[in-house]
């Protein structure tokens, strides 16, 4: 790691890192990008690991959408996290795309970021000033570019342990079943308490912004409630309160304010019915 | 080719219609098929194409000394290095112009100079390096604003034609077209009920999954060779012949295996640039577009703009339908509009018919044919009117179309009189199938649609030569791109009376036969097929004078059944049947090789119908639509080989859910292509879709022997109407512009409760 | 005598009429008999085009026969995907 | 960026070869080893017509480096039969007509054996969201989602 740090900050030219690539290539192969430098951090031996430890879990940059989906305990830990990177392309790309690539290229339209940002995820970042950890919401700054300086690699994910009956979901809106990228993303991650009553969420939504979005007033609207009819009500309009979304090619902004608020109804729903609420 | 009724009548089949392995399959499910972009030459070279940045620009100058210069450059051709031979042929010089601009670039993506280099890294380098001076001109995308007066005007030699009188000004509109019938005005008067709406469809690409690509390699003696991926390979090389300056002798022309074409692979693109290349840098030149190239610089097909105002009595009956058509075919003439005029309202017996279409010119890629060209936009704009009507006269919409279909008898809307069709056919069996009765859940609706397209014959040839064991080699000259050559297998093995697997079938370079026509029409199988047919009777025909050279009889006293030469009675002679390996085996013996051969203008297609049944569901929240059902019914006449008569109208099909619900060419306010490619140009993927159910009727063609009608492009036209009747059904509100993308549905979704 | 009906759009060059009865025994015949006494349509025959003759089209029969009662219906050349 | 040396296995067999650093898997196959089955047919990983597996997963070798096969197994089309032996799922595109240009064909081929690897009994929504990296654009995929899950029966009874 230390090695593929120096390298990276020695370079004069145009430098890359390669996780599962499959944003990278794309990229490469259509003349957008001409690196003089492209480091594989693939068999960097902490990149490749989910490891569980007492606090959360510590998933690697290079752990592949495939790796997530197979490992037990974190599926059933952070469903909404893992579905949320399985939705990342088709299973050609589930077999290489990395969570952490994901977050990299700053899209807004990012599947597992939302995911990530309603599971309060932190990342660990390796730069040649040493270590250093951030939440992920401090990672995209504009589309397609992210607070990491020269030099800087995300080594790792951070996922928080969870309490008891805590539940998340993601959900996208895409025009096909599959092979597309999101109109509009919504997460939602709950925690009840004994009564079903709503103690902690957060809530995140992609591709209606610059960036992807914590909504906070949209938290406020669960939190205290038994996320019933009225709430999730709330949810959905402080949902469609925070876009500021565009036009362009995959929807409108109309369309994509009204679907963040039904898609946010619906994951809440989702999560609220894995934390065990009735 | 005079329809002969001897050919008629033959319905007693041994092998046709039997669902025989295609003889090409192992190369296909191994890897070894050979497509365009397989082939390689020692001492290949790259060829890359610089496109146009501008949707609409004057070329002054293109400088191409830097990348003379760079190391492993071996040559760039420019429109200089293409100059017009096209001697007054309209429609060629249209094609050179769009292979490579002239004096202005005319769409984003239009090839300016071209480059072949040692690899891809120089290629790519030294398109950087020709610098090209453009003036950019204000351009128009969309059909309606390219109509407008004062619109940007692409060609100042277009003064629209078909009016009277004929206009002083140039223009963006090339042709009016009128057909029809009767008095439409007349009729209207008589009607109880009039609708009229206006439609529009976006343009869509064929979106085969093989980019377009060939292997050029001309020599100084000006003799040349391609390997192309095409529908058509004699046309790729009388056309390169012709805009090169070359003799269509010198130039071979092999047919790869085809990944798919659908229309848009029945012209040429890079073919005659890769030749120029390859002419100039005496070299062997591969060209390979990029998926981004195939949308922005090949043949999608046209957007559209469509009136349909259709008047009905209170009982049903139509009594005027009237259609204007407005179609923008790209930077040239030749949208389909003729074709979408003349289709339109081809399902349907009328009194009084009138369709007018404008074919227009915009700043995007020239468009080619994308299968039954022009019909499905038209057939979406009149079915959708035809299911408002039925439901407005208080009848289920398919007795309505059944009360006023096209049938044998029938003056078509397009002029002449139908003879036996199968549209009723489908209507009826569609009446009873299953689907049509199946409850709907909730959000859900159904709707049907049929269609209708003309199918043709065109020039070919086909040449069957008896090998020594008695085994058959059969060349046809029409590319193999859904399993044709299996059909033609299965027709020569019944007409010989011999097992289809010892039949092998061969697409032949273009030095090996005579001229044929491009795969397109739906012809493959009528054309080819009747002209195998009638090789393997003229086979049979040497086969039995041979026979009656051993038994030293006459030939008139010899007949040919399952396989072998019988004498006609006892009073011909006593010999025991003779096996065509037997007679075969004596060739050399008897006057030598035995061949059959046909050559013709196929003509007597036969037209043909389908009606389709969809039931689509929407989400009332964000407007998503899923298709949870769908039944195909067609005539096919007879279907050679049923399984891939199935494989053709499921394709169509979803061809037909991709245009309806996600397909569209979106272009920015720059005039350049925003979605070229296959993340944001959604083609349906396999989740998307149910299983699509099949019919298969089958109303004899008396055109052809066999009695088979062009199967491959009827199933594209009513899918657009059976999905937007089925989604205007769930949604509760009619939609009328294609695709019916979710952000679409919902804004008519809420434009409905607005209004509640 | 036959009977040629052409499309709408075709109608200027003909002085208006859309039926024509043309004395011709193949379609070549018919087709230059058409260019001759309508030079308006000549361009549109460069062009190419289809003819139904009784129903039935053709795209490239040019020697086709005619009987005296066939109906033969002028149409824009075939082209398809 | 300079050439760079790889040792790889692919189909079983140890191959060398030297590759540009940024030059793709699929170029390498195509380009430098002759090994043509696997078709280009977006460059982006939208269309699968490229599948092979890599170290046993499923991906799309347009967005695989060609270095990055170093040291790893790679499964192409041209590995699929054995000998003169089909595979079930190459047999039953045959008979079930589940190919018509054949241009998706090894992809698909490809992938529907690495989904019947994963899941031996799938339903037919697994196999159409299985097989949905994969764009067929001439049979409306009923064929092919037919023939996948007769071959995943007779695997199974095999």
């Amino acid at each position: 790691m230390k090695e593929a740090t120096g390298l990276l900050a020695r370079e004069k030219g145009r430098a890359f890192v390669l996780a599962g690539g499959t944003d990278l290539l794309v990229r490469l192969r259509t003349g957008f990008i001409e690196p003089d430098l492209i480091v594989d951090i693939k068999r960097i031996t902490a990149t490749r690991s989910i490891d569980v430890r007492s606090n959360g879990f510590r998933i690697g940059a290079a752990v592949t959408g495939a790796e997530l989906n197979e490992h037990a305990k974190l599926t059933k830990a952070w469903p909404g996290v893992v579905e949320a990177a399985n939705l990342i392309g088709s299973k050609q790309v589930q077999g290489r795309c990395t969570m952490t690539g994901n977050l990299c290229n700053a899209s807004p339209a990012a599947d597992s970021v939302p995911a990530l940002m309603a599971a309060a995820a932190k990342v660990v970042i390796v730069g040649p000033k040493g270590k250093r950890t951030i939440p992920v919401e401090q990672v995209p700054v504009a589309p397609g570019k992210t607070s990491l300086k020269k030099g800087e690699i995300i080594e790792s994910i951070l996922l928080p342990k969870r309490p008891p009956r805590s539940g998340d979901a993601y959900l996208r809106f895409i025009p096909r079943t599959e092979m597309d990228i999101a109109v509009v993303g919504a997460a939602v991650s709950v925690t009840l308490d004994a009564k079903g009553m709503c103690t902690d969420a957060r809530v995140a939504l992609g591709a209606v912004a610059p960036t992807v979005v914590l909504v906070p007033e949209a938290a406020k609207a669960l939190i205290g409630t038994k996320m019933d009819k009225a709430a999730l009500d709330a949810l959905a309009a402080a949902c469609s309160a925070a876009c500021r979304p565009i036009d362009d090619k995959r929807g409108t902004s109309e369309f994509r304010i009204k679907v963040a608020g039904v898609l946010a109804r619906r994951a809440a729903q989702i999560a609220r019915k894995r934390a065990g609420g009735k | 080719m005079p329809l002969d009724s001897t050919l008629q009548g033959k319905r007693d089949f041994k092998v046709v219609g039997t669902r025989p392995l295609r003889p090409d399959g192992i190369d296909k499910v191994t890897g070894r098929a050979k497509f365009g972009a397989d082939a390689t030459a020692p001492g290949m070279l790259v060829g890359r194409i610089l496109r146009s940045p501008h949707a609409h620009a004057r070329i002054k100058k293109i400088d191409t000394s830097k990348a003379e210069k760079l190391p492993g450059v071996k040559a760039i051709v420019t429109r200089e290095d293409l100059p017009d031979h096209t001697d007054g042929d309209a429609l060629l010089y249209d094609v050179l112009y769009n292979i490579m601009a002239r004096e202005k670039a005319l769409y984003e993506g239009h090839a300016v100079a071209a480059v072949a280099a040692v690899d891809t890294r120089t290629a790519r380098e030294a398109l950087k390096l020709i610098k090209v001076d453009y003036e950019v001109l204000p351009h128009v995308t969309d059909v309606d604003e390219a109509m407008k007066p004062g619109a940007p005007i692409l060609h100042s030699t277009i003064f629209t034609d078909g009016l009277e009188p004929k206009p002083k000004k140039p223009s963006n509109v090339v042709r009016r077209y009128e057909f029809g019938h009767g008095d439409v005005e007349a009729g209207f008067k008589k009607a109880d009920i009039i609708v009229e709406r206006t439609f529009k469809t976006e343009a869509t690409h064929q979106g085969y999954i093989e980019p377009h690509a060939c292997l050029a390699n001309v020599g100084p003696d000006g003799q040349g060779e391609l390997w192309v991926c095409t529908q058509g390979h004699f046309m790729v090389r009388d056309t390169c012949a012709r805009l090169l300056g070359m003799d269509i002798s010198k130039l071979r022309v092999t047919a790869s295996e085809i990944g798919g074409g659908f229309g848009g692979k029945t012209t040429v693109f890079i073919e005659p640039v890769a030749l120029a290349l390859s002419r100039k840098a005496n070299r062997p030149v591969k060209v390979v577009m990029s998926r981004e190239e195939v949308f922005k610089a090949s043949g999608p097909t046209a957007s559209t703009s469509i009136d349909v105002k259709i008047g009905v009595t209170k009982d049903g009956r139509i009594t005027a339908a009237d259609a204007t058509l407005r179609y923008q075919g790209g930077a040239f003439a030749g949208s389909p509009v003729e074709f979408g005029a003349m289709s339109a309202f081809a399902c349907y017996d009328l009194e009084n018919a009138r369709t007018i279409g404008y074919d227009v010119v915009t700043n995007r890629p020239k468009q080619a044919a994308y299968r039954a060209p022009g019909a499905p936009m038209a057939a979406f704009a009149v079915e959708s009117v035809i299911e408002e009507l039925a439901r407005k006269v208080g009848m289920e919409p398919i007795d309505f179309r059944m009360k006023n279909a096209a049938r044998e008898g029938t003056r078509s809307s397009y002029g002449p009189t139908y003879g036996p069709i199968g549209l009723l056919a489908t209507l009826e069996k569609a009446k009873q199938h299953p689907h049509f009765k199946a409850p709907l859940s909730p959000n859900q609706g159904r709707g049907m649609a049929c269609g209708f397209w003309f199918n043709f014959g065109g020039q070919t040839c086909v040449s069957l030569n008896v090998n020594s064991d008695g085994t058959v080699a059969l060349s046809v000259g029409t590319p193999d791109i859904g399993g044709s050559r299996a059909s033609m297998c299965l027709m020569a093995a019944e007409e010989l009376g011999i097992p289809y697997d010892k039949v092998r079938a061969i697409v032949a370079d273009t030095s090996a036969l005579g001229y044929n026509d491009v795969t397109d029409g739906s012809r493959t199988t009528f054309a080819t097929g009747m002209a195998t047919i009638l090789a393997a009777r003229d086979a049979i025909k040497k086969l039995t004078a041979r026979a009656a050279q051993i038994w030293g009889i006459s030939a008139e006293a010899v007949t040919w059944e399952k396989g072998y030469a019988k004498p006609a009675g006892s009073n011909a002679g006593n010999f025991p049947p003779m096996s065509i390996a037997e007679i075969a085996a004596q060739a050399g013996a008897t006057g030598g090789p035995i061949a059959g051969h046909h050559e013709y203008s196929a003509d007597g297609a036969g037209v043909s119908f389908a009606t389709h049944i969809c039931d689509a569901e929407v989400d009332p929240e964000t407007g998503a639509t899923k298709i949870v059902r769908y039944t195909v019914l067609q005539d096919a006449g007879k279907a050679v080989h049923p399984s891939y008569v199935e494989g053709q109208f499921q394709g169509g099909a979803v061809q037909g859910i991709g245009w309806a619900l996600n397909e569209e060419y979106i272009y920015g306010k720059d005039g350049r292509l925003q979605n070229a490619g296959f993340l944001d140009y959604r083609i349906p993927v396999c989740s998307d879709l149910p299983m699509i159910d099949t019919v298969i009727l089958e109303i004899p063609n008396p055109g052809h022997p066999y009695g088979v009608r062009g199967v491959g492009e009827t199933s594209i036209v009513p899918p657009l109407a059976a999905i937007a009747n089925a989604v205007s059904a769930a949604a509760g509100v009619r939609l009328t512009s294609l695709p019916m993308s979710p952000p679409r549905i919902l804004a008519a979704l809420d434009r409905k409760a607005a209004a509640e | 005598m036959v009977k040629v009906v052409v499309w709408g759009s075709l109608k200027p060059h003909t002085g208006g009429q859309a039926e024509l009865e043309i004395e011709a025994g193949n379609v070549r015949e018919l087709l230059n008999r058409l260019g001759e006494t309508y030079p308006g349509l000549k361009p549109q025959l460069a062009r190419g085009v289809s003819v139904a003759i009784d129903g039935v089209i053709f795209r490239d029969g040019l020697h086709e026969p005619l009987r005296k009662d066939s109906e033969v219906f002028l149409l824009p050349r075939m082209t398809g995907g | 960026m300079s050439a760079i040396h790889v040792t790889t296995k692919i189909n079983g067999d140890v191959v060398d070869y030297v590759c540009e650093a940024d030059e793709t898997l699929l170029d390498v196959l195509r380009n430098r080893l002759g090994l043509t089955g696997a078709k280009e047919g977006c460059s982006t990983g939208d269309c699968g017509a490229c599948s092979v597996t890599i170290d046993g997963r499923l991906t799309c070798s347009c967005l695989v480096l060609g270095a990055e096969a170093d040291g790893r197994e790679i499964g192409t089309i041209e590995g699929m039969a054995k000998g003169d032996e089909l595979h079930p799922l190459q047999r039953k595109f045959l008979e079930h007509a589940a190919l018509q240009c054949g241009i998706c064909t090894p992809g698909i081929l490809v992938a529907a054996k690495s989904l019947l690897e994963h899941n031996p009994k799938p339903t037919e929504t697994e196999v159409r969201f299985g097989l949905a990296g994969n764009l067929c654009r001439c049979t409306g995929y009923d064929k092919i989602v037919r023939a996948v899950m007769d071959a995943a029966q007779e695997m199974r009874r095999a």
